[in-house]
């Protein structure tokens, strides 16, 4: 098959940091190929200079053996690249037919929106990835999970030659990535080249033909999937082999090792009959001291919801907490960080850090009155327990001031977890703690959580990951906000189906 | 201030013409923050209330599209007679016209119209800028002739409020003439005047403008404020330049009580004259003549301009002038 | 780990179905233009309180005052709207009002014909408008600072050609286009604010460019990625509130029949408050040019009720602050909701307690 | 399913050590404090221009009269600081200046004594700000909105309150306390602003309120899911904002000996100005308040070279909103590194260029 794609030493650098350092990449023609790399790897720069959203420092860019230059992303749209950015580019306030058209809406006349041929495009668009939304409603108004699948469609729809995809999956339920892979499958079947990036190797696997490793701005390896295993494209992604680690174990199939071992008969907290309007309905169980408690369901079943009320982020319209026996209002995530609650948000970048501020100064941000007298920050004792946190935590930064925003994905969400160590929280609530975070330090937060149980810590993890909530200690599975089934650690099987099964 | 509602239905006619339950209809184009507009309308309603009348007044707030609105409403309200402040000469051309086909008389004050509106309306009180500017500018060349002799240069600075801006232009050209008037006397002197400067009527605006150019110019001689209300300003601004004291003569206009007092207190002080332009005053012959338009009595008014008559105050006559009570110098007559 | 390969669970969405009847019938049209309907109402329940306080205001006098006197903040306003709607904001354009009745009455004098004398001024008011834009687009300036700039920038330039004090019109022809004549009943400046709202809101809702607005305002990265020209039409959108701001300029030389520098001081944050009393929001991507007026007219007809009864104009400041705090309340920053969240919470606790009972 | 106890994965990362020398010896305080660079640069270009151009200008007098008038948009140019800082802004304080200088002109003269009239003001003052605070962070006004219907209610009540224009101050312990007065070789105006930026400074590095508001700036909902008091901090800063307008309306009445609402129009743009040209972002979490400050002079400066050297009030606006520009865009629009970048980028092309002939 003919190289559709073929880029040549591309360079690109930001303020202080090269985020890539000569990349040379073939694709060829009809073929899915993936990117894999590290969080701070340079997979989406790549991708967005490939896109045209960024220009390159240096370097070719060769498209069906013609040498392209875009400026904007336009010029590559009209070249037939196509591009689901890591961030939702969609536009909250607008109707979902015009979020798919955007950039090119259909015309009546010379100036006038031609709605009717939008609408119905929109909709062949959804149908296609399998989704049936009203259209007309303001894409804001839908859930994470049907707002990635609008923007699916919207890169679907146009006649593509190359469609880039960057970690498309990330936020989308299981059934409906099995969807977009029948339906990427048989884009490529047509001709049309796919660049795909994802941090979950079994999704490499089974979609990709071949595999091109990045590590620090350098391609490091180029595999096909057929004639290698995750291992070999995790060694490369790192660096050092990881054989006999947990990792790798957890590559080969292993199911990952037990989070919670802490567990005693301590009641900790109690919930009953706990309800946000319609997203969280009559919630009740307790939690243990030292349990690690999952809560599994599929994207938009409410366990962001529920993870949120149990940390005073968001507002209950009904039901009880009670902490330590002691019934609980929870007015503010303040009230519950003051009884030792803290939360990872899932949106990392909106919720999590405040991006020009150092890492020293995210670490302690729920515990300054600690670092401070009279209000006034002892910066010696912030920076030396920032500086502990880095070490204990691995976190790969050049010193405790570099600001947030210029670090990796893992990397921000250790530091959001350092900040709840730092703050000697006894209850951790992780909202999709290990979404977007690569490999390696996927592990390395799991590594962490452990830790914190064995130390006699309690975590309560929800998430949607399967693999995620097989390893807590006992799991309840969420639907349409109702607890619909309660599970204990050795009660699933190791394809997780016993969870799945409950998920509709 | 509640204004009287409703047009003048409760009156006889009769009764009107001697100014009982004649509704007067005020346009201001300013009043919140200044002295000088709230003394003049409260000369127009003490004069209005003395024969019975009511006066409604609108403030436009510097704004003469909203003026025209207010003109309007005034209109609207059915007011036998409308008194106008107005914000520009010819803005208020659409106004004029309305009150015109209303029926209803106009009586202008304190600031003109332009010679083609005035054939609609029935009187102009106010006082001479020019002339008024002339008093100010012949007293200040006097005491500068007394102070720095009749050889020299004598650089004058005048401080108005905006470029462009009419009463700036009428009351400053009215100084320079009486000025020269004055100094012409005296070949031996040169008259330098610097480009004027603006505060926008506002002490504190005007503080840094007078403050640079006297610092450019430290043989500054001659001040000229063209509003009270900025000398606050001025002072603080020539004595950060470190020229105010006896090496300068500050003239300004308005006769604000304050300066009047300043003048009394310090008399061989900067300050050697404040033409007065007598607000109160202007309030009330322009509800007179208000009274007179309604009674189509042209002869109260026989040029269509009533220029009332305005003094200079000097440290020589301030004591006559002060009064504790009031704000600005009244005509002497009639206190 | 295996691969997922799972038989898809039935979806938890759960699809409303979509119209699909096409949405442009004429009335459609109409329906889609009309604002979100409490704002009127609120517009609705001052004149009601006008009526009752004011036996002036309901007369046709008065109304055609009030509409006249507001169609030069009304035309500044949609021209503000379509800024904040991309998330900008323009306050340059009180000077750039300025500029144009200083423009025009200077044209005119010279003798220039009316016609081409407007287009000059319109071009001039354009292009003052557009080096907002390139400021805001090439150098990256942030919009309050660069109009704040320009706003500087335009009053001095306005001052240096003005030269004199003010500048008489007499140009009758000009003067009847723009103040005095009528069309069809309607006075001229009302019939140019209307025409420019019904623009603005067909072009606000059914066009390309309309449409891409909402997008910049919305979430401009995502605006630019997909490929829309994002600095082109920003640089549009300010010239078009430059060139608005000249046609109200225009309106109001011909209504003050003069050119004066000292026009239009502070019209910049009149039409801003209107353009959010409208519903608009200043991070953009919200709003529609017809709640704009709206807002307008809410503010001119409480200004024109309160001269009505004669309350003075010390307290009208205070009161004008907080009506717009008040209508903010109730449309851009949710109040209505809040406010009937907070009476039904209230009710159903009680009636809960007393359930108990 | 047995628990598969691996051993844990070799750490992908290797922390490079931070460094952990402590950084709070005086010298590295001061350090801290320092603004950019080139912001100083800036500053120091135009004072060698003043001094080519005008004899006057480098002066010990128009340097210290210079200073002692900037004072004043200085204090209010520190608390726009803080409020800009969290992501808001404050249009209310020049009226709340003008409001100050009238309560404290009636205080004194209705016999009060010095020290007391100035905390009755100050309160007032602060109370108005605490109003901001309270539409913005109950109400949900956006900060625009909320304190520019703030901007017209001040000013209305001090009207109000003022009732009659000018209001003489003759309490000579005020206005040497505030304006004639100096302490060690410095005017008191100077020193008062001296000590506020320098309370500003350390509060905004090394105070936990100075952390939060960088925190709110930032991004508010991590601040809020930290636990910080974001509402609470709110209010403080809007309340400080008319705490230090109320500052410097002390300044300004001892100034012009006198109460009086007509003053103050328009500082907040120019306090608004000098702290984006200062560095500082609208959308809120960056900048420092000594960087405003010199900011102010940056503006100030320029004036009073344009007014030495006698170029006429028109064209001084006209330069204003250029200087306005291109300081903001040397400072926060990254206009340096961009004006480098093209240099280096066109530089380097031409380079590779030749090297390929
Ligand atoms: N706009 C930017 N400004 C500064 N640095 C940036 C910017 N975008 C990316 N970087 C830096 O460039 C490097 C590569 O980032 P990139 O987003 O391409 O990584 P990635 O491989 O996609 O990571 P992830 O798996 O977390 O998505 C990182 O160090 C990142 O911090
Ligand atoms: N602010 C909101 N306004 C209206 N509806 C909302 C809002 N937030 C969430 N919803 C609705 O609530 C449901 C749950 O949505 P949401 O995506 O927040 O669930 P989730 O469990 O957090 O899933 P995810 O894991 O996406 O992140 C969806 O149907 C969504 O449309
Ligand atoms: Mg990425
Ligand atoms: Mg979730």
């Amino acid at each position: 098959m003919p190289d559709e794609l073929r880029l040549t030493g591309i360079t690109k650098g930001y303020l202080g940091v090269q985020a890539l350092k000569g990349v040379d990449l073939t694709v060829r023609r009809g073929t899915i190929h993936a990117l894999a790399g590290q969080n701070g790897a340079g997979k989406s720069t790549l991708i967005k200079i490939i896109s045209g959203a960024e220009t390159p420092d240096g370097g070719t860019m060769h498209l069906g053996g013609e040498l392209k230059r875009f400026r904007e992303p336009i010029d590559a749209q009209n070249a037939g690249i196509h591009t689901i950015y890591q961030e939702l580019s969609l536009v909250p306030s607008l109707s979902v037919a015009e979020n798919i058209f955007l950039g090119q809406l259909p015309r009546r006349g010379r100036t006038a929106v031609d709605w009717s041929t939008m609408q119905s495009g929109a909709r062949a668009a959804l149908d296609r990835v399998g989704f049936d939304l009203d259209v007309r409603r303001p894409v804001g108004s839908f859930s994470v999970a049907e707002q990635q699948a609008v923007e699916l469609a919207k890169a679907l729809h146009k006649d593509a030659r190359l469609l880039l995809l960057d970690e498309p999956t990330s936020t989308l339920p299981l059934p409906d990535v099995e969807r977009l892979f029948t339906v990427l499958r048989s884009v490529a079947e047509q001709g049309v080249t796919l660049l795909y990036i994802s941090h979950r190797m079994d999704e490499l696997y089974s979609l990709c033909h071949e595999v091109t490793v990045l590590r620090d701005g350098r391609k490091t390896a180029e595999f096909d999937t057929t004639t290698s295993t995750p291992s070999d494209v995790v060694t490369a992604m790192v660096g050092k082999s990881l054989q006999g680690s947990i990792a790798d174990a957890a590559l080969r199939g292993e199911r990952s090792p037990r989070l919670g071992s802490g567990k005693t008969g301590d009641v900790l907290m109690a919930v009953s009959d706990l309800s946000e309007d319609e997203r969280v309905e009559g919630v009740s169980f307790e939690l243990r001291k030292g349990e690690v408690l999952g809560i599994s369901g599929l994207i938009g079943s409410g366990q962001s919801e529920l993870a949120g009320l149990l940390a005073g982020a968001r507002r209950k319209s009904r039901g009880t907490i009670k902490l330590d026996d002691k019934a609980m209002v929870f007015k503010n995530p303040r009230d519950a960080i003051r009884r030792g609650i803290g939360l990872l948000p899932q949106d990392r970048k909106a919720e999590g850090f405040v991006p020009d501020m150092g890492v020293a100064g995210n670490i302690t941000l729920a515990s300054l009155p600690m670092f401070s007298r009279f209000s006034v920050i002892d910066s010696r004792a912030e920076k030396r327990v920032a500086t502990q946190m880095v070490e204990r935590l691995g976190m790969k930064v050049s010193s405790v001031n570099q600001p947030m925003k210029t670090l990796s994905g893992g990397t921000q969400q250790k530091g959001i977890l350092a900040r709840w160590l730092a703050r000697s929280s006894r209850l951790l609530i992780c909202d999709e703690p290990t979404r977007g975070v690569d490999v390696g330090a996927k592990e390395d937060m799991y590594e962490l959580i452990r830790d914190f149980a064995r130390a006699g810590g309690t975590v309560i993890i929800s998430s949607s990951e399967i693999t995620e909530a097989m390893m807590c200690d006992r799991v309840l599975v969420m639907a349409r906000g109702r607890v619909v089934a309660e599970f204990e650690h050795d009660d699933i099987d190791p394809q997780g189906h016993a969870l799945i099964s409950e998920f509709a | 201030l509640t204004g009287c509602r409703g047009g003048g239905t409760t009156a006889s006619s009769e009764d009107k013409a001697s100014g009982k339950g004649l509704v007067i209809g005020w346009s201001q184009r300013g009043i919140s923050g200044s002295d000088w507009w709230k003394t003049l309308v409260d000369g127009g309603r003490s004069q209005a209330s003395s024969v019975g009348a009511t006066v409604d007044v609108l403030d436009a707030n510097g704004d003469t599209v909203r003026q025209n609105a207010d003109i309007q409403t005034l209109i609207t309200k059915g007011v036998d007679v409308l008194v106008i402040n107005a914000n520009d000469p010819i803005g208020i051309a659409p106004s004029i016209a309305a009150a015109k086909a209303a029926g209803i008389p106009v009586v202008t004050v304190n600031s003109n119209l332009d010679p083609s509106l005035v054939p609609d309306t029935f009187c102009y009180v106010a006082e001479d800028q020019g002339a008024t500017g002339a008093l100010a500018g012949a007293v200040a060349a006097k005491k500068a002739v007394e102070k720095f002799g009749s050889t020299g240069e004598i650089k004058i600075v005048g401080i108005g409020g905006f470029p462009g801006d009419v009463l700036t232009d009428l009351r400053f050209n009215g100084f320079m003439k009486g000025f020269n008037s004055v100094v012409s006397a005296d070949p031996g002197i040169t008259v330098n005047q610097l480009p004027t400067k603006y505060g926008s009527w506002k002490p504190d605006q005007a503080l840094g403008p007078i403050r640079d150019v006297a610092t450019a110019n430290p043989d500054l001689k001659v001040v000229y404020s063209m509003s009270d209300v900025m000398n606050g300003g001025v002072v603080q601004g020539l004595q950060q330049a470190g020229i105010y004291g006896p090496g300068i003569i500050l003239a300004s206009y308005d006769g604000g009580m304050v300066s009047v007092k300043t003048m009394q207190d310090d008399p061989t002080g900067p300050l050697q004259a404040d033409a007065s332009n007598q607000p109160w005053d202007q309030g009330t012959t322009a509800v007179k003549m208000a009274l007179a338009a309604y009674n189509k009595d042209q002869t109260k008014c026989p040029d269509k301009t009533l220029y009332i008559k305005t003094t200079v105050v000097t440290p020589d006559n301030a004591a006559s002038y002060y009064k504790a009570d009031d704000t600005y110098v009244r005509a002497q007559d009639s206190q | 780990m295996t691969n997922n390969t799972l038989t898809g669970p039935p979806r938890s969405q759960s699809p409303q179905a979509p119209d699909a009847r096409p949405a442009t019938t004429a009335l459609d049209v109409v329906k889609h233009l009309l604002p979100k309907s409490y704002l009127l109402l609120v517009l609705l329940a001052i004149i009601i309180i006008g009526y009752y306080v004011s036996p002036d205001f309901l007369t046709a006098r008065n109304a055609q005052n009030v509409i006249a006197a507001a169609s030069i903040t009304a035309v500044l306003a949609i021209g503000q709207f379509f800024v904040i709607l991309t998330g900008g904001i323009d306050l340059s354009v009180g000077s750039t009002l300025a500029m144009s009745t200083v423009i025009i009455a200077l044209t005119l004098q010279s003798g220039m014909n009316a016609g081409l004398a407007t287009g000059v001024t319109l071009a001039a008011c354009a292009f003052a408008g557009l080096i907002n834009g390139v400021l805001i687009v090439w150098l990256r300036i942030p919009p309050f600072i660069a109009t704040l700039a320009m706003m500087s920038a335009i009053k001095g330039f306005s001052y240096i050609i003005q030269s004199t004090s003010l500048i008489q019109i007499t140009n009758q022809a000009f003067i009847n286009a723009f103040s005095s004549g009528s069309w069809l009943w309607v006075r001229n400046p009302v019939a140019i604010f209307i025409i420019v709202a019904v623009i603005a809101a067909l072009v606000a809702k059914f066009s390309t460019f309309g449409r891409s607005l909402y997008a910049i305002g919305g979430n401009s990265e995502a605006a630019r990625l997909s490929g829309l020209p994002v600095a082109r039409n920003l640089l549009i959108t300010y010239t078009l509130s430059g060139f608005l701001a000249g046609l109200a300029g225009l309106i109001a030389a011909a209504q003050l029949q003069q050119g004066s520098s000292l026009i239009g001081v502070g019209y910049e944050l009149d039409a801003i408050a209107a353009v959010v009393v409208g519903g608009a929001s200043l991070m953009g991507g919200k709003g529609d040019p017809i709640s704009a007026v709206i807002g307008v007219f809410v503010l001119a007809t409480i200004i024109n009720i309160m001269n009505l009864v004669g309350i003075s104009s010390e307290p009208q400041l205070v009161i004008k602050g907080a009506v717009i705090i008040i209508a903010v309340f109730l449309s851009s920053a949710g109040g209505v909701q809040r406010i009937s969240g907070f009476f039904s919470s209230h009710f159903g606790r009680s009636r809960s307690a007393a359930a108990a009972q």
